[in-house]
């Protein structure tokens, strides 16, 4: 780069004079670096996981050529993980996808063909004339059918990872477009458990607090996560908390030893399941000592109990499904204080820690850590918790001790369910992805739930489906019996994600009948398993936003394009409805109730409709005045991110909404801020939410208000411990949990191909017991097969990792594509939450 | 040739008047500013008599709280407009 | 003198193409043959001989350790060396005593196919050489050896050594072996007749101390025959040392050549017409 | 012996004579040459030290030992069942045929039964090192501490991750981030005691450059003065101070402060609500008396 020598001594001026100030002035940075080196550097949020780090990135010439943590960010001050470090390189992987590619044998379309590249307008073509036969079916199976009757034979599976808008316009097309309800986010297989304990507990998704509370804690509970891998920005705040603030202690639960032992006063590891024992324990430990805060108590809760004996969520034809009493119910009924504190009376400490093998001394000094008024406690939990057959009442059982605590929506005391996605929140959740959800906390089943949204989309009345659709594991099921018969996958990688696939995803997206659609821009484990692939435009190569644990939504503006053909997600929702006619997916007797909509198209109804279209074409700019493409405006002529934004707040601050607290502020405001906690109101954040004084939903003199439920007030939910779907026998001796590592991300579809990456992880081992190993008479490294009942795989031992599983489990992470250990893990689900247990099945170790 | 980088501290709420009264002393540039009123300033001069006038001119603008010299470079007459590689 | 292109014209007359080149041929055979050993482990994954002529471990059992690296081993101070290098230095020059020390020259070393190659086309070009060694040179190579081994502390010459770097290099596939191999081709045709293995190379002198006492020796059984054709003269690596067996028996010298330096190469039986030269021991026919 | 025959023999002996001082001639040039090469090759040899970043197979003897150990014979290199080693070649700067690996681009994998070591005919890797944990190939080094991002605050710890002597050669020690205020750093240490120079660290580095390296132990490790003890250390091993143990300090102090000698130092006693004297408790009445 090069400028005038007095260029360079005025810059100098200015860096010296800057530096002397002492402040930080992101505006001189961004223009002096430009000037220096030609970079323009704008905000995003990270890729990877829930945590909502936000980066810098510099691109050059239109490609990303730097990047680097955003020190004005609040949650990450500058920092990054190891993988956030390497965040330009995930776009420029060799093998990115850049046209659509279609099975095709002699030139036409086979389901067991080749994959040859195709124009988009061939994929599309051959697209809609398999949805539109199976629309078709479907509207004559619904004929004279009431609302919540409606079956459909179209499916999409959806993502954490897709942005806000993204999600909110594939609920759009599927719910009332086509008016399936067969619409889920992988989220499904990370937050569900999550999502259906809050609501139970609160009315209300998400948590109440936010990661200041890492700050202001005294104590950290650690349920089923391992954050020291990956949470790995929170975890060092976390640290830092436990290193300088006096009387600071760190208490971590989870079946085998994991990094966060390294830091834990109370490391325990507890056999598999037992983890409903422990939660009971501690709340029978406050009972008995009468800890808890009564005042609390009779203000803020109420006692319910839930149905007990509910299955594992397998088919119904199962034994273990055949066999319970109240499989799949939840239905909550009220108790009293005494009935709750009997019903967690058999969980005493010697109870709980013959059930679960931790040592009586650690299970009472936890107990103790939350039953000290004095002691302000937050818990954490992820996956350890939320891929469990119990995830509803497991997270219930936390919330029941905070909430007998009272320790609960204030600084430092906090229940707190993390996310594995970079918006799991903000797009899987808050927008309405689930089978069983719509925007803003609303639900399919309820009729004044559907009308409102009708309304806000400008439906006729009754356009949308009121039956629960397929979920994510009852998809690959469907798929299989025929009934579910085109499926488009976006922005995940389900195949390699999903339990059980050996039995149920594969022989389903497979089945002749079926014609399965990926969307990614890499040849994933997926890809390789669709009919039809579309190259997709990935992360800053479009406009987007994410939801964070937080509640913090962040925006970024697209930064560079897509190689190739490659299309974002929302072009190719957008423009596949222009491939239906209203005629072709409504009946003629909903059509009757809207004539205007006659002989349009179905993205003329959806999205054209004066909401979406409302904000016209622009040039995106920053307040430094760089220039911004974008290219879903510059294609359909109107600011389509921004329209489906605004359309989406109706469901927040429209005059008559149904259900508070989920408020957002305009557009404009988050690409200006480092993100915003909602509820936003009045442009002031929220931190705490149901206190007052932090949310202004609560008012003046009601001190907590949980004002998701009719009577503001929260559900303790007592669950009794109920034995696992599967667990170690003679022939299968030992546990299998999976997870993640630290350098990769979820199925390493973007981190396995950053070389640094996958020099630093090159594959799956599996973790073990060095006695363990040695009864199998394996050594560090040797070759082994991992067998369940249902599959197996090839991988090597490793007895020295970083994971130390105690005797009888064992550990092995699912981001290795070419060792898929999904074969071999149960699709046993919470009946609740459908949320996949891939923490619990039984297998054996033999060596090949 | 002569170049300063100068911190100039002015009232907050008096930041825009004071940048525009910076920008009309000859060969001023206001490079940025934070929300506590600190500005960073460059003024070039080739006449050092005049720059040292420049910059007692700062400290007396109204709203200024102070401006100091942070950074100074001064050299003879050469071609400064020649490249240099970074 | 017989010239270079009717060399051994008379043998093959006499005992046809075959005989007349049959030490020759199964030398060849064994140098291959060796090589070939070396080289089905990294080729083929058999295993059969493992290491290089340095040391090496014969079906995983039987340890060999070349006696010139053994005592540039001593020489450099390591005196407690495993019993595994001991055991193979025994088990080398206990062989080489029975069949000769310079057999090693002949039969196994790889460079002798390279010397033999310069010789052949120096033959072929006419090419004369000019500067002349004394055979003894190597003796003095000998000394310096160990010497230098003794002063660095180290196996100095093993890092120039020609032999076990060509050896190595073809075995384990390390580059710029192939101009250890030229440069060696060149000081043959260039500048002195068989010049490194005769000469200089203080490995062949090793094996050449073995050699005086070595059992299996050429002997010129029927020397009474001879008719002076001078052939074997012409082919022999070391043409001294058949001077006293062939003519030495008005003086009273035995027909066993005692010389250490012979190679036990059999090119001297191979070409002779009147068969005056067999194998036998240094104490019997 | 007659004149005639000492006559004829004259010229022989001239001829003798005039070989010998050939032949002197002759031994001389031989000796100077051979010396000459001698000298060159003793010089060669020392130019041709091992580089930094080769690293010597598990069990080898320090470099000097080694180098007059090692036949150059390759059978480590053969009997390493992960081809991580290699011999040097013509041009490298590691001697000629010896044994070696780069860790960053092959580090060794550290087997248990060490495979490579009892294959060595010479001992020049010894036969006593039975427990791969106690090779000592080299030192891993944290080189730079102003790229490695660990020291940034970034979350890595790739080399902690793969270190197959888990938890003991390379630690993570954790800090407060004085930068962002609000962070840990989480800082790999090595610990010379157990780090046994496989490289895995140095080969997984993520940086472009590896940070993390490992080094000849002799380059890598300081070494403090024979005198110098460390004090905590030997007092630790004692059980008890080495002299007789300090006495029980009193200090003048005003109230409400107390001293904790092998605590916190001087600190405020919590101040009781009551006085000493119940009377004065008592007289200050309901309000406080204040």
């Amino acid at each position: 780069m090069k400028q005038t020598r007095r260029e360079f001594i005025r810059n100098t001026a200015v860096t010296a004079t800057a530096a002397a100030a002492g402040v930080t002035l992101p505006g001189l940075n961004g223009a002096l670096a430009q000037e220096g080196d030609g970079i323009r550097w704008d905000k995003a949020a990270c890729r990877y996981c829930g945590t909502g780090c936000s980066v810098l990135i510099g691109t050059k010439g239109g490609k990303v050529v730097a990047s680097q943590g955003d020190p004005d960010a609040p949650v990450n001050r500058g920092l990054n993980c190891i993988k956030g470090y390497f965040l330009p390189k995930i776009l420029y992987g060799k093998d990115r996808l850049t046209q659509p590619l279609l099975r095709k044998s002699n030139g036409k379309y086979d389901k067991e063909g080749d994959f040859e590249p195709v124009s988009w307008d061939e994929a599309f073509d051959v697209m809609a004339a398999h949805w539109k036969p199976a629309i078709k079916k479907s509207m004559e199976e619904n004929a004279g059918k009431p609302a919540d009757q409606l079956t459909s034979r179209v499916g999409m599976f959806g993502s954490g990872q897709w942005t806000v808008w993204e999600g909110y316009a594939a609920s759009k097309l599927m719910k009332a477009g086509f008016r399936s309800n067969h619409l889920d986010p992988n989220a499904r297989h990370c937050m569900a458990s999550a999502v259906g304990a809050f609501i139970r507990a609160f009315g209300i998704d998400e948590p109440m607090g936010c990661y200041d509370d890492l700050e202001h804690a005294d104590v950290f509970v650690l349920w089923g996560a391992n954050m020291a891998e990956m949470h790995p920005i929170l975890w060092s705040r976390l640290t830092d908390t436990r290193l300088t603030k006096p009387g600071c202690e760190v208490h971590v639960l989870s079946t085998y030893e994991h990094r966060c032992f390294e830091l834990a006063d109370n490391g325990m590891v507890f056999t598999p399941q037992t983890d409903l024992a422990i939660g009971n324990y501690i709340a029978n430990y406050i009972i008995q000592n009468e800890a808890y805060n009564k005042a609390f108590l009779d203000k803020h809760v109420n006692f319910t109990k839930t149905p007990t004996d509910i299955g594992y969520g397998l088919r119904p034809e199962h034994a273990l499904e055949k066999a319970a009493k109240n499989a799949g119910k939840g239905k909550l009924s009220k108790i009293s204080f005494d009935e709750y504190a009997k019903s967690v009376e058999p969980y005493t400490v010697e109870h709980a820690s013959e059930l679960s093998g931790v040592p009586k001394d650690q299970l009472l000094r936890l107990a103790k850590a939350y039953a000290d008024p004095a002691k302000k406690v937050t818990s954490f939990w992820t996956m350890g918790m939320n891929q469990h057959t119990r995830g509803v009442w497991m997270n219930g059982l936390v919330y029941n001790i905070h909430l007998l605590m009272g320790k609960i929506s204030e600084p430092g005391n906090s229940p707190f369910s993390l996310t594995g996605q970079p918006s799991a929140c903000g797009t899987a959740r808050e927008v309405g992805t689930f089978c069983h959800r719509l925007p803003a906390d609303l639900v399919v089943a309820k009729p004044a739930h559907r009308a409102f949204s009708e309304k806000v989309w400008k439906l006729p009345e009754g356009t949308l489906n009121g039956k629960v659709g397929y979920h994510a594991v009852l998809m690959h099921r469907m798929l299989k019996d025929s009934k579910l018969n085109t499926f488009w996958v976006m922005c995940n990688n389900n195949m390699q994600a999903a339990a059980n696939l050996n039995e149920e995803s594969l022989p389903g997206w497979r089945n002749p009948d079926a014609f399965v659609t990926v969307s990614d821009p890499y040849p994933t484990v997926s890809a390789t398993a669709a009919d039809l692939i579309l190259p997709t435009a990935m992360w800053i190569e479009k406009e987007g936003a994410y939801g964070n644990a937080e509640r913090r939504t962040q925006f970024w503006r697209q930064q560079t394009s897509a190689p190739g053909d490659a299309q974002s997600d929302l072009w190719q929702l957008m423009e596949f409805a222009k491939r239906f006619r209203i005629e072709e997916v409504w009946p003629e007797e909903l059509l009757a109730k809207s004539p205007e909509y006659k002989g349009k198209t179905l993205y003329e109804v959806l999205y054209e409709n004066g909401q979406v279209n409302k904000f016209p074409k622009q040039q995106v700019t920053d307040d430094r005045g760089n220039k911004y493409d974008n290219h879903e405006m510059e294609h359909f002529g109107y600011y389509p991110q921004k329209g489906l934004f605004e359309e989406y707040r109706l469901f927040n601050s429209a005059p008559d909404i149904i259900k508070k607290g989920h408020e957002m502020a305009p557009f404009e405001a988050y690409h200006k801020a480092r993100g915003l906690r909602w509820p936003v109101i009045n442009g002031k954040e929220t931190l705490w939410r149901f206190r007052e004084g932090y949310d202004p939903h609560v008012a003046k003199g009601d001190g907590v208000k949980f004002y998701g439920k009719p009577d503001g007030k929260a559900n303790i939910i007592t669950a009794p411990y109920e034995p696992p779907a599967e667990s170690p026998d003679e022939d299968y001796d030992l546990w299998l949990s999976t997870g993640r590592v630290l350098e990769h991300w979820h199925s390493g579809s973007m981190t396995q191909r950053v070389p640094e990456l996958h020099r630093a992880v090159p594959d799956a081992v599996i973790f073990m017991h060095p006695k363990d190993a040695r009864k199998r008479r394996l050594r560090d490294g040797a070759k082994v097969k991992v067998v369940s009942r249902r599959g197996e795989i090839v991988t090597r031992v490793e007895t020295r990792g970083r994971n130390r599983p105690p005797e009888g489990l064992v550990f092995v992470p699912w981001f290795d594509a070419s060792r898929l250990i999904n074969k071999v893990t149960l699709d046993a689900t919470d009946p609740l939450s459908k949320e996949t247990d891939y923490k619990k099945c039984a297998v054996k170790v033999v060596k090949v | 040739m002569n170049i300063c980088g100068v911190l100039v501290h002015a009232r907050p709420e008096n930041i825009d008047v004071v940048r525009e009264r910076l920008l009309m002393v000859d060969g001023v540039e206001v490079h940025g500013s934070n929300e506590d009123g600190r500005m960073v300033v460059t003024l070039e001069q080739d006449d050092n008599d005049r720059m040292a006038d420049a910059l007692f001119d700062f400290q007396r603008l109204e709203g200024v709280i102070s401006a100091s010299m942070i950074y100074h470079h001064s050299e003879e007459t050469e071609a400064h407009a020649e490249e240099v590689t970074l | 003198m017989a010239s270079y292109e009717r060399l051994g014209a008379d043998a093959i007359a006499v005992k046809g193409r075959l005989r007349a080149h049959k030490w020759l041929l199964l030398r060849r055979l064994s140098q291959v043959g060796i090589l070939v050993l070396f080289l089905l482990g990294p080729w083929a994954g058999l295993w059969i001989i493992k290491g290089n002529l340095s040391s090496s471990l014969l079906l995983d059992s039987v340890p060999m350790t070349e006696p010139l690296v053994f005592l540039q081993m001593l020489a450099a101070g390591f005196v407690t060396p495993a019993t595994t290098a001991i055991t193979g230095v025994l088990i080398v020059a206990g062989f080489y005593l029975l069949v000769g020390g310079r057999a090693y020259c002949s039969w196994v070393c790889p460079v002798n196919m390279i010397t033999d190659a310069a010789n052949w086309l120096r033959q072929k070009l006419g090419i004369k050489p000019t500067t002349r060694f004394s055979h003894h040179v190597r003796y003095w190579m000998l000394a310096m050896v160990v010497l230098v081994a003794l002063a660095s502390g180290s196996m100095a010459y093993e890092l120039i050594n020609p032999v076990s770097l060509i050896h190595r290099g073809v075995i384990f596939g390390v580059g710029m072996t192939w101009a250890v191999i030229l440069g060696v081709f060149l000081f043959d045709l260039f500048v002195t007749r068989r010049g490194w293995c005769s000469h200089v190379c203080p490995m062949g002198a090793a094996y050449g101390l073995i050699g005086k006492f070595s059992l299996l020796r050429v002997r010129a059984d029927r020397r009474e025959v001879c008719n002076d054709c001078m052939e074997c003269f012409v082919v022999c690596p070391e043409p001294q040392v058949i001077q006293p067996a062939l003519k030495g028996a008005e003086r009273g010298i035995g027909p066993v050549i005692v010389a250490g330096e012979c190679t036990n190469c059999g090119r001297c039986i191979d070409i002779c017409s009147k068969d005056v030269f067999n194998f036998g021991t240094r104490f019997f026919k | 012996m007659t004149d005639a025959v000492r006559s004829e023999n004259r010229p022989e002996k001239r001829k003798r004579a005039i070989s010998r001082r050939r032949f002197m001639a002759d031994v001389a040039r031989t000796a100077c040459g051979v010396g000459l090469l001698g000298l060159g090759i003793g010089m060669f040899s020392r130019a041709g030290a091992l580089p930094a970043m080769s690293i010597r197979p598990p069990g080898a003897l320090p470099e000097e030992d080694f180098l007059s150990a090692c036949t150059r014979c390759g059978l480590c290199v053969r009997d390493c069942p992960y081809d991580v080693l290699q011999l040097g070649g013509l041009g490298e700067q590691v001697p000629i045929g010896t044994p070696y690996f780069v860790a960053r681009e092959k580090a060794c994998v550290m087997c248990e039964d060490i495979p490579c070591v009892p294959v060595c005919p010479t001992g020049a890797l010894d036969h006593d090192l039975t427990d791969i944990n106690k090779a000592r190939m080299g030192l891993a080094v944290v080189v730079d501490q102003e790229t490695c991002i660990a020291f940034l605050g970034l979350r890595c710890e790739v080399c902690f991750n793969v270190c197959p002597v888990r938890g003991e050669a390379i630690t993570v020690d954790r800090r407060p981030n004085p930068r962002s205020d609000r962070h840990a750093l989480f800082i790999p240490v090595v610990h010379s005691d157990a780090c046994t120079g496989c490289g895995l660290c140095e080969q997984a580095c993520i940086l472009e450059k590896s940070a993390i390296k490992v080094l000849p132990t002799h380059l890598a490790k300081g070494e403090l003065g024979s005198h110098y003890r460390l004090g905590w250390d030997e007092k630790a091993k004692a059980g008890k101070s080495l002299v007789s143990p300090d006495l029980e300090h009193r200090y003048n102090l005003p109230e409400g402060m107390r001293y904790d000698h092998d605590g916190e130092g001087l600190m405020q006693e919590e101040p009781s609500p009551f006085e000493d004297d119940p009377l004065d408790t008592l007289n200050r009445g309901l309000d406080g008396g204040t």
